[in-house]
């Protein structure tokens, strides 16, 4: 029952293999599990298939593994921050399956909650819809997308209790709630592990069901766009 | 006599309406902020998970866990909520989001957009955008009228991969406004001195 | 902009027709808009089809809509509780579609969500599943469920913002949420309107943009099984 | 000889293992959150939308906001969680909770569950029930061996309208514990003095 680990390796521990697919949390570099990345980057597992939005920038996040070449395939709406990965993809070494937004986070959705397939009608007549079934609802068109199982979700939340209950602070929510659901086993990350009962029961964003284990990270929260007014 | 990026986003802000809730796209869109007038009130959403966006931070107010969804730091307002991602889409995806203010590479006389990818060349991803212009209710486009080298962008049908299908509502260039309707782009508004003619040369798709 | 409404008569105005679809919120007497049931059962509009997981006890909650039979057909999981409704059903006066409460839920976020189908494997080899779509995802089989969609949503919440934030308390959340978001108006009616600004971003549960007119409601809580231990 | 109702959770009961999330139905499967072992922590999901439900409150702590799946007002714990009805399924549905726990009317040979209507006679509506067997990781059945006519409930096939097919792992009756395998319901364990020469009587399924 004790979902606490000392440390981001010993939470990883027993949960990567060659090939695997995992899903992981953030927006940007908003609100990712910046210490399971960098612990999985010295563990050498490889073939990767990484579903999140975004392929991090060339030194953080998931740049990290795109540095050391142990991803195959990333499943995301934007790369565009990260020249490693356009140089790597340009070069055949790197597999990418563009998912709209709002359909990655709906497969992910789905996949936690037991939801095969659903119908929508974003990427209809477009290149997302080649090869998938079409059917019309109500005089319109729709294309089924899929739900996304991870092996593993890697997510970041602000607060944590003893159970494994987060919740998240602002725009560094995200993807995270959806990721936890997705994966067969789930590791979060948080800026802090307050006391049983600490947090407000309707206020939680991810009940403890979903966390397997949990660390509490350090964290550089690094800024991609710092954008000020003057 | 052709508008610039202000005048642009300052006359698509006239599309916006007291009440509504839009989402503004990276680029020329995110201008039009600066431009809403007086007595509309509008709500501003972040796809990346957030309702009622505000401006931009001071040096001490910065915050790495407020972002939009062009990765820039923002603010938070008194009318703020925070969501995650699919809910955040469940809200475009849903009709909830009033208008959608975009940028574009190409739009066809049809109303499809291509704002996404040239092949061989720009694969960045799509990001929220295919979500968008298949959700919400109203799509305006902002857009320079011509390319770089001088070639239309309103075409008869578009040359690079969509984003959307029928799915632009009305155009915004620096020239001029223009709908999407049955037989073609309806010519709404011009800038001063633009004539029809003027037009006629640098635009591909029909203009009725 | 302004949506704040001085009582439930007011808030409905000009959102009522006869034969219309309404979405209600609530589970059992727990979390049922109360107000604008009762208002409802004054303004005689009728031929009504309800989806809501529960149909009230004889004479609270959507109980009043049924003894001044304004219902025509109702969409939910478990009518148990409300001997008037079984004998309007028996006696063929009322229709009923029970829907798995899973699947009436996720029915009601898939019509809010611009989802016109999902499959999931609720139902499949029983009398739900007769006259749907099959499909086998993984080797198992599962049948398309559609979203549903209503003319109008009502919904009791705990407190709201002026601009129709809403924040719910502890399981009177139930099947509230969703309804909000898969009624073309919503209309919500809640115990406590707050100062803006008042309610904590990360915990709002239904944001702004669902909620088209406010109430503050007066609600008599009504416990249907009071159990307490000795 | 047989057990009683209390003796029927009891024994359910030793099927929580620590840690585990666990849905239990109405009726006699409430009664196991009594006889937890010790040193087993488990955390109980009512489907209305809470995880970790504590024990009936008193006069005192009474709350009309919080109820569980059979309206009756309970109490939190400190490890509660709220959420709405779509995701209390979507942790139902999509597995998330190891074992449930449900009363039945019938239970097939091949793991057929018929729990929620009779005919022209019980039209109450299945609630979560079909939700809840098609999605939890184990289902395991309380019931009675025989209706009150004596009747077996253990059939080849169920007569009511199902609640899911091939659902059930393991039936606890009255009489003994039950496992759906291969060819039939495998006896696990029987009340004491039961013999299988007893249980054939008043069993139509096949016993191995």
């Amino acid at each position: 029952m004790k979902k606490i680990y000392s440390n981001a390796d010993d939470a990883l521990a027993e949960t990567l293999f060659d090939g695997m697919t995992i899903a992981v949390g953030g927006f940007g570099l908003c609100g990712i599990p910046e210490n399971l990345i960098t612990a999985i980057s010295r563990t050498g597992v490889k073939n990767l298939i990484v579903a999140s939005n975004n392929a991090g920038v060339d030194d953080f996040g998931l740049g990290e593994l795109l540095a050391t070449k142990q991803i195959a395939k990333m499943i995301s709406s934007y790369v565009g921050e990260n020249a490693e990965f356009m140089r790597q993809y340009l070069s055949g070494e790197l597999e990418i399956e563009f998912n709209p937004q709002g359909t990655l986070a709906e497969r992910m959705r789905a996949g936690g909650a037991g939801i095969a397939g659903f119908y929508t009608k974003t990427g209809v007549g477009t290149v997302i819809a080649e090869g998938k079934e079409h059917k019309d609802f109500n005089g319109q068109t729709h294309i089924l997308e899929t739900g996304l199982v991870a092996d593993l979700a890697l997510v970041k939340a602000w607060k944590a209790d003893g159970f494994g209950n987060l919740i998240y602070r602002k725009t560094a929510r995200n993807f995270n709630p959806l990721v936890a659901t997705c994966g067969k086993i789930c590791i979060a990350e948080v800026e802090e592990i307050v006391a049983d009962g600490a947090l407000i029961p309707d206020a939680i964003h991810t009940p403890s069901i979903y966390v397997h284990r949990l660390i509490k990270g350090k964290h550089e929260k690094r800024i991609e766009q710092r954008t000020v007014i003057n | 006599m052709t508008w610039d990026r202000n005048q642009m986003a300052e006359r698509a802000a006239k599309e916006l309406k007291d009440g509504m809730y839009v989402n503004l796209g990276i680029g020329i869109p995110t201008l039009v902020s600066n431009y809403i007038p007086d007595g509309v009130d509008v709500t501003l959403q972040s796809e990346n998970g957030m309702l009622g966006m505000g401006p931009f931070p001071t040096d001490e107010t910065i915050d790495a866990d407020l972002i939009n969804a062009g990765k820039q730091t923002i603010t938070e307002l008194d009318r703020t909520a925070y969501f995650d991602s699919a809910d955040s889409f469940a809200m475009i995806r849903g009709g909830k989001i009033n208008m959608a203010i975009l940028g574009a590479m190409e739009v066809s006389e049809t109303g499809d957009l291509a704002n996404w990818m040239i092949p061989n060349k720009l694969i960045k991803g799509m990001g929220g955008a295919m979500d968008l212009v298949a959700g919400v209710g109203r799509v305006v486009v902002i857009m320079d009228h011509v390319n770089k080298k001088g070639e239309a962008k309103l075409l008869k049908s578009c040359t690079l991969p969509l984003t959307g299908k029928n799915v632009v509502d009305r155009i915004i260039t620096n020239y001029g406004v223009f709908d999407v309707v049955k037989d073609g782009l309806k010519v709404i508004e011009l800038a001063d001195n633009v004539s029809r003619d003027d037009l006629a040369a640098i635009t591909q798709a029909n203009l009725v």
